[in-house]
């Protein structure tokens, strides 16, 4: 590799600060438990649909950060609303804007909905709720979702950072972090509320199913990275990268479902408990580590040659 | 050489760039690698210190192989010119010429003149300073000549002799630069000049702050004359100076042995008893200096007014006569010793702009008062409390005023800048709060001066109680909050002239009389204001691309260049047409051309000298040096040197190296101040074995008043560094940005190491030499601050314009810290 | 409605298009004056960013950034030996490209980065809300984003404008104009990548066989950002300046990622179709 | 090319300069090259200085130093009051300009009246004090030059005035 200027980095260090990586990983989450709350409203047994709504409660909360850590992260916070003054899905941002702020209003109300149908939400309130229609809004979630979930991995990938754009793969990686630890909120929550064992079976064989995915995706990126890993791989960022990203958030709950497949009753409840919790913080770490290493990427005037090398 | 030009005049360097892609060839030569050197075609390094043995050899070049421009050389120079009996060259005597005495450690130099019948104004033309620009001459005739070359004391003659040992080996010897380099330089030189092409040489302070400065400059006169590319287009040697009116402040000027015009400061010690003295001993009889009593008696009558009448030598005595070296130098050590109460400074930095830094810091502690006139609060004003001595300002007697200044913009006046050009700035805006112009300043200085001496009756202050002094305009301008503001105008007409019955502007200096009929303040300038509203300096027509001659006003006379008559041949044509400038025009009589000549307009050039004649009627219609008495340039100066007829090699003050060309070390008459403060390195101090020259950065500007308050200059050079070469930097274990210690026998500074290719070790004779250079633009107030190089440089004098020695003097570093 | 709308979120409807403008900056002419870098802070009413040595040459700037839109290189090259041999202290006023397909306009979300009339990448700084994704998205590190209690529009992103307040006026920006050495062209781009062209083969013929333009519509480094409206003439390799050989526009690779994302996003739900559909 | 929308800022858009008051040439403070400049002055305050391309000098170009002009003048650290510190003070005071005139035009006619010299001690005429100095001029107008030549030498008879063309 030729050298370049002093050791001067090509390209310029993010300036972005922990709440993007907390609504990373917020926002997958929600997408994820309400598409899992979804495919089981539309799949499932009445016992399925029953355990995996508390899903839209997920969803919903967990939208509720999102938009405030978006706008605390803007360099001119009282101009939150030009990020609706065009729509340019050209810009994963703008695209990202405009998806969180489709999707959040159906999340509540499709939460709402439910909250109405077991008679949490009652009044003038609930009554409104139950006008929701709910099929076109689980389509229209899922979409969205789907698309908020997806996104964020490639809105970091549409840059020049190395750590983030060799690889082709970021944005299905995040998106599968973002359905393991959706599918693990909802496990979670239907394991806390002692949800029948074959359901939570289902759950667990649906966050493994994302855990996987997850473990083949990230193992192509970390190929198609190459050397270009190693912020992420190597120093400060390895042990919350291998440890969390990868041993907390997948492998171990991966084990552990594999474990409860076998068990019932509270054993299973525990072991899904533990398992759910895992993926959730592991996805977490992942964004995390791959967010901070690429300041440090964003560093490495040599790999900036090299993505931009034929 | 000797200049920096794209670091330090860039926008000057706009021209060779473009001259650059229209085929010239760039040469630098010097100590290091600058941004001028990555700019040219060719790099040749130097040895600080050793510029007079590059150019004598290509002195001796040009002569030995007889590539010298035979027409121009015989025609207008004095080479012909036969040089007197008692003449003994430096060359045969060690490196000392004939006239030395070593007790006074001075020239008499009545032997170096042109040979003929005694010449009474020998004498005196020593004592003309002439600050490097004319020096009066001796002759009182032209002088006997061999139009051969042949006589053996023909100046050619001379000439060759002494620098035949000037070869391309001893100068690769002497100034560790390549031998085929050299001869590279000399071949693109000689290729480039002629009837076709010619050449220019530019310097600035690289040069002029040598012990030997003047001579350095000279050397490139003498190569130039035989090129013949003096007074034509393209040509000539230019100095690069270094602020907005250092031309100025020359010409007008605030030097201490010169009147306005070059006119010498009467001085007791060449006994100007009477003005009829000064003027018959400095005036001349052949050239233009002819002129100088009716210069002088209207320099007499500007100052004095009425009060100066032909009785009383039209106020002469009042000018107060020298009694030795007043300059800045020499008044710093008195200074320091005490001898000089009272200190006004303007816009100046001697603090840590000002050679031994320690010594200039210390002189101001002496003082009973200090008056500092600036934008900004500089080192010497803040000295008491800011100085690296750490003075408890208890202990320091000295009262100080600081009184704030405006900028260019804030006042009209007149800059005239480094190629002669007055030109004037309008007021944009009134300076903020008290600040006021200098020209405010010294107005109101002197109403009060004149107030406090109104009624004395000594005879010492009746110059101070004429002096005119009406300057206020006649009606206040409105637009500014500050009504009492002098004008700047009027100054500028007293400088021109007038007629005393009328005050009548003069046209130029030609109409002045040296009967008190007519007053002008500095008659160089005359032609600025040649009538009322009508301020050539304020002429602002849009360049042409050429001679621009309606942009600002060019002294003398709105002449471009000077000596242009020598872009024509002896009868009047141009050497080329490629190169034509100015030329004869037989139907119209008279000379014509791009440029106002610099020569009598109706003088034809087979006009014959007038024996009897004066001024510039001794000359021929082909002599073009009209300021000189022979009217020709001088390859051999007879007079207006006090370090010798012909530049020699002389090692640095302080050099790590012997000379390698004559017994005699340096200098025979630079001045030395052998005291306790400024204690200087003999040759080849072990203790002291590297070369340093210090010098500018683009990002700065001297002392660092102008720009280390200015944050966008601030950061782009932060911080004081020295260059260092890498095989200077590994044997003392020193990286880059280490922090290192620079000492000389003054003193010592610390500052980063910049280690870098740029500078390189020299080779002489086996033996390495290492060089460092440092910036000097660091001190202790201002946005960003740092060491001061010129903490490290020693109080020194070159004989001629009393100038310190600071780009050649020895150090010693270390890797670390002063404390 | 619209009038709220347009009111709320500022929007206008842009001038008619004039001819592309842009710099050519021959590094063959450049002093290292730097007059370009004080005259960009001086029209632009930047502040000074830091009082720091770097020790690498001359450059004592680093970068570009928010607060410093021209930035002059200073390259020393020598071969190792006492006679220093092919010495040469490559000089260069980086800036930035004004890239045809721009990626911090691409990337902006709010339109704030717009292509102005002059075909020049401006931001607009009452739209920007410093969202930062300009900031890693830009292949070359020109854009930043000001620091957000800074004393310069704090928190907007930040580059050279070319002088869009003068270019309606026909004046030239401002290091352009400042430029002694004629190191940096201002003028129409079409005509400055003739001229460029002429320049480069006048260097080739003088053997300065190193010389090459970068940043022109038939450069390889155009492939993706297209030819940039502040384009080069170097001395050495694109990487002796920190320039990329091949600038990578985001967008030519987004559907692939996007697709990517699709895939996966599609492969879970199927497997939760199976997962919850099979025992029905 | 530009079909996206626009903000009012962008619109209306301008270079300061448009506006300006009046457009004043000056000289450039730095070096010698003596490079012409515009002052551009808007409510009798300098807003932007930049090179004059009428000039046959610098063609409308400066360089850094001169490209920082409007620094140098426009500057919250410029003085802008007479600082004043008296012997053997630790601290510089405010004073008054006429007050620090009228102090200075005192000590200066003290120092000269002691020090004066008439005749040298071999009785020749000097008329002369080498207890004052001035140093500067270079970086000043000719006209200012030349009053403090004329009034400190033909006036006062002050003998050491000198410049930076010394050093």
């Amino acid at each position: 590799m030729s050298r370049g200027y002093y050791d001067y980095p090509v390209v310029r260090r993010p300036v972005w600060t922990w709440e993007v990586p907390a609504y990373f990983w917020l926002g997958g989450m929600a997408a994820g438990a309400y598409v899992t709350a979804s495919l089981a409203q539309t799949f499932g047994s009445p016992d399925d649909r029953r355990a995996a709504a508390g899903g839209y409660y997920v969803a919903a909360a967990a939208l509720v950060p999102c938009a405030p850590l978006l706008i605390a992260d803007l360099g001119r916070p009282d101009r939150f609303h030009h990020m609706l003054r065009i729509f340019k899905p050209l810009s994963p941002m703008n695209l990202g804007a405009w998806t969180l702020t489709g999707f959040t209003p159906i999340a509540f109300a499709r939460a709402a909905s439910h909250a109405a149908g077991t008679g949490l939400l009652r009044g003038p309130l609930g009554a409104l709720s139950r006008l929701v229609p709910t099929r076109l809004a689980e389509l229209a979630g899922c979409v969205l979702g789907l698309t908020l979930a997806g996104y964020s991995g490639v809105l970091l990938a549409a840059t020049n950072i190395p750590l983030w754009a060799k690889s082709k793969l970021l944005g299905g990686l995040f998106m599968a972090s973002a359905l393991a630890s959706g599918s693990a909120a909802v496990t979670l929550q239907a394991a806390r509320r002692g949800a029948p064992d074959t359901t939570l079976h289902r759950l667990a064989m649906l966050e493994s199913a994302a855990s996987a995915g997850e473990i083949a995706v990230l193992a192509g990126y970390l190929v198609q990275s190459g050397r270009t890993a190693r912020p992420l791989t190597r120093g400060r960022f390895a042990a919350p990268f291998w440890l969390g990203a990868v041993g907390a958030g997948a492998v171990v709950p991966f084990v552990l479902h594999r474990l409860a497949a076998r068990r019932r009753g509270r054993a299973l409840q525990s072991l899904s408990t533990v398992a759910g919790l895992c993926t959730i913080a592991g996805s977490l770490a992942l964004r995390w580590s791959i967010f901070e290493a690429g300041k440090i990427s964003s560093e490495d005037q040599g790999a900036s040659f090299e993505l931009s090398s034929d | 050489m000797g200049s920096n030009m794209a670091e330090n005049h860039p926008v000057g360097f706009r021209w060779p760039m473009k001259a650059r892609e229209r085929g010239a060839t760039i040469i630098h030569v010097d100590p290091r690698f600058s941004r001028t050197s990555a700019a040219a075609n060719l790099y040749v390094p130097i040895r600080s210190g050793s510029d007079i043995a590059f150019l004598g050899g290509l002195i001796n070049y040009v002569l030995s192989r007889d590539l010298w421009f035979h027409e121009y050389v015989l025609a207008y120079t004095n080479a012909s010119s036969i040089i007197n009996e008692q003449y003994v060259d430096a060359e045969e005597n060690g490196g000392i010429f004939s006239g030395y005495d070593p007790k006074s450690g001075s020239y008499d130099n009545a032997s170096w003149a042109y040979a003929g019948p005694p010449q009474e104004a020998n004498e005196d033309a020593a004592a003309h300073s002439g600050h490097g620009m004319e020096g009066t001459s001796p002759a009182k005739h032209q002088p006997a000549r061999d139009e051969t070359l042949q006589h053996p004391r023909s100046v050619f003659q001379i000439l060759k002799r002494h620098y035949a040992r000037y070869t391309p080996e001893m100068v690769e010897q002497v100034c560790g630069t390549p031998k085929d380099l050299f001869l590279q330089v000399a071949d693109v030189l000689v290729k480039n000049s002629g009837r076709e092409r010619t050449s220019a040489i530019c310097y600035a302070v690289g040069w002029t702050q040598q012990s030997y400065g003047a001579q350095i400059i000279r050397a490139a006169g003498i190569l130039q004359l035989l090129l013949g590319n003096m007074g034509r287009p393209g040509g000539g040697i230019m100095a690069l100076r270094g602020h907005a009116s250092i031309q100025g402040s020359t010409d007008v000027p605030t030097l201490f042995d010169l009147l306005p015009g070059y006119l010498p400061h009467p001085s007791v010690i060449k006994g100007d008893d009477t003005l009829e003295k000064y003027m018959r001993e400095s005036a001349v009889r052949g050239g233009y200096w002819s002129n100088l009593p009716k210069f002088m008696v209207s320099l007499l009558k500007a100052w004095y007014g009425d009060a100066a009448t032909k009785d009383n030598e039209y106020g002469y005595q009042w000018i107060p006569k020298l009694t030795g070296d007043h300059s800045h130098v020499t008044t710093s050590a008195a200074m320091a010793d005490g001898e000089v109460k009272g200190f006004i400074v303007f816009g100046q930095n001697p603090a840590n702009g000002s050679p031994n830094g320690g010594l200039q810091r210390k002189a101001l502690t002496q003082l009973d008062w200090l008056v500092a006139v600036d934008l900004y609060e500089t080192e010497t004003a803040a000295f008491w409390y800011a100085a690296p001595e750490g003075w408890k300002p208890s202990d320091i007697k000295t009262e100080i005023f600081l009184l704030p200044t405006a900028g260019p913009a804030e006042k009209d006046g007149t800059f005239t800048n480094t190629q002669r050009l007055l030109q004037f700035h309008d007021k944009a805006v009134d300076p903020p709060g008290d600040a006021r112009s200098d020209l405010w300043l010294v107005y109101h200085l002197g109403r009060r001066l004149k107030a406090l001496y109104r009624d004395s009756t000594r005879p010492q202050d009746q110059g101070l109680r004429h002096l005119t002094w009406d300057y206020l305009p006649e009606r206040t301008d409105r637009r500014w909050r500050i009504r009492d503001e002098p004008s700047a105008e009027a100054v500028l007409k007293e400088m021109n002239g007038s007629t005393v019955a009328d005050r009548k502007l003069v046209a130029d200096f030609a109409a002045l009389k040296d009967d008190g009929s007519t007053a002008c303040g500095v008659w160089i300038y005359s032609g600025v204001y040649p009538d009322e509203g009508k301020n050539m300096a304020r002429r602002r027509v849009k360049g042409d691309g050429w001679v621009s001659s309606e942009w600002g006003f060019s002294w003398p006379a709105n002449r471009r260049m000077l000596y242009n008559r020598a872009s024509t041949d002896p009868q009047g044509k141009p050497w080329s047409e490629r190169k034509k400038y100015i030329w004869w025009d037989p139907a119209q009589g008279k000379w014509t051309g791009f440029d106002r000549p610099d020569f009598p307009e109706t003088k034809a050039p087979d006009t014959p000298p007038k024996a009897d004649g004066t001024g510039v009627d001794l000359h021929s219609g082909s002599d073009p040096f009209t300021l000189k008495a022979d009217g020709r340039g001088w390859l051999f100066a007879p007079s207006g040197l006090k370090d010798g007829p012909l530049p020699t090699h002389y090692e640095p003050l302080e050099s790590p190296l012997r000379n390698a060309l004559y017994p005699r070390q340096d200098s025979p008459v630079a001045k030395r101040f052998p005291r306790k403060d400024n204690p200087i390195s003999p040759p080849g101090d072990a203790e002291y074995p590297y070369i340093v020259t210090t010098y500018r950065v683009t990002e700065q500007y001297t002392s660092g008043v102008m720009s280390r308050w200015v944050g966008w200059l601030s950061e782009l050079m932060p911080e004081m560094f020295a260059e260092i070469s890498p095989e200077l930097a590994a044997e003392k274990g020193i990286e880059n940005m280490d922090w290192i210690v620079v000492s000389s026998r003054r003193s010592q500074i610390e500052c980063r190491a910049l280690v870098t290719q740029r500078m390189r070790p020299f080779r002489h004779n086996g033996r390495v030499i290492h060089e460092i250079g440092l910036p000097y633009h660091w001190g202790y107030k201002g946005l960003v601050t740092g060491a001061m190089a010129n903490d490290l440089v020693p109080l020194s004098e070159e004989p001629n314009v009393y100038i310190q020695e600071d780009k050649a003097f020895t150090c010693n570093i270390r890797k670390g810290r002063l404390r | 409605m619209i009038d709220t709308y347009k009111r709320l979120m500022n929007v206008e409807p842009p001038p008619p298009a004039k001819k592309p403008r842009g710099f050519f900056t021959d590094t063959s002419l450049c002093i290292g004056c730097k007059a370009c870098e004080v005259a960009c802070k001086q029209w632009n009413r930047l502040p000074a960013d830091g009082f720091a040595m770097t020790g690498n040459s001359y450059d004592n700037t680093g970068s570009l950034g928010a607060t410093t839109w021209r930035h002059v290189q200073f390259i020393e090259q020598a071969k190792a030996n006492s006679s220093r041999q092919d010495q040469r202290w490559l000089m260069m006023s980086d800036v930035c490209k004004h890239c045809a397909n721009a990626a911090c306009l691409e990337a902006c979300p709010t339109g704030a980065l717009i292509r102005t009339e002059y075909d020049t990448v401006y931001v607009q700084q009452d739209i920007c809300n410093g969202c930062g994704f300009c900031v890693p998205a830009c292949p070359f590190g020109v854009i930043d984003r000001a620091p957000k209690h800074g004393q310069f529009e704090p928190g907007t992103a930040h580059k050279c404008t070319l002088c869009y307040d003068r270019l309606k006026d026909d004046m030239t920006p401002a290091c352009a104009k400042s430029c002694p050495t004629a190191s940096i062209q201002f003028g129409d781009v079409e005509e400055l990548q003739q001229r460029a062209r002429r320049r480069l083969a006048e260097l080739k013929a003088r053997g300065e066989t190193k010389a090459e333009l970068y940043g022109m519509p038939e450069g390889k480094e155009a492939a993706e950002v297209g030819p940039l409206h502040a384009f080069f003439l170097l001395l050495d390799r694109p990487q002796t300046y920190n320039l990329p050989e091949l600038p990578r526009l985001p967008r030519k690779t987004m559907a692939q990622r996007y697709g990517w994302s699709a895939a996966v996003g599609v492969g879970f739900a199927l497997v939760g179709a199976l997962v919850f559909g099979r025992r029905r | 090319m530009s079909q996206q929308p626009m903000s009012r800022e962008s619109i209306e858009k301008k270079p300061r300069t448009r506006d300006a008051d009046d457009v004043v040439v000056s000289v450039c403070p730095y070096c010698a090259v003596g490079c012409s400049q515009l002052v551009y002055v808007k409510d009798r305050r300098i807003t932007d200085v930049e090179g004059n391309p009428d000039s046959p000098i610098n063609e409308g170009t400066l360089c850094p130093k001169g490209a920082s002009t409007y620094r140098y003048l426009v500057n919250p650290n410029r003085l802008t009051s007479v600082r004043y510190r008296a012997p053997y003070s630790d601290h510089w005071e405010d004073r008054p300009l006429d007050w620090a005139m009228d102090r200075i035009a005192q000590r200066i006619k003290e120092t000269r009246d002691a020090s004066f010299v008439e005749r040298t001690a071999d009785g020749k005429l000097a008329n002369q004090t080498t207890a004052i100095a001035t140093l500067g001029g270079a970086t000043m107008d000719i006209e200012e030059n030349y009053l403090i030549k004329k009034l400190f030498s033909g006036g006062l008879g002050v003998v050491s005035i000198e410049n930076q063309a010394r050093i």
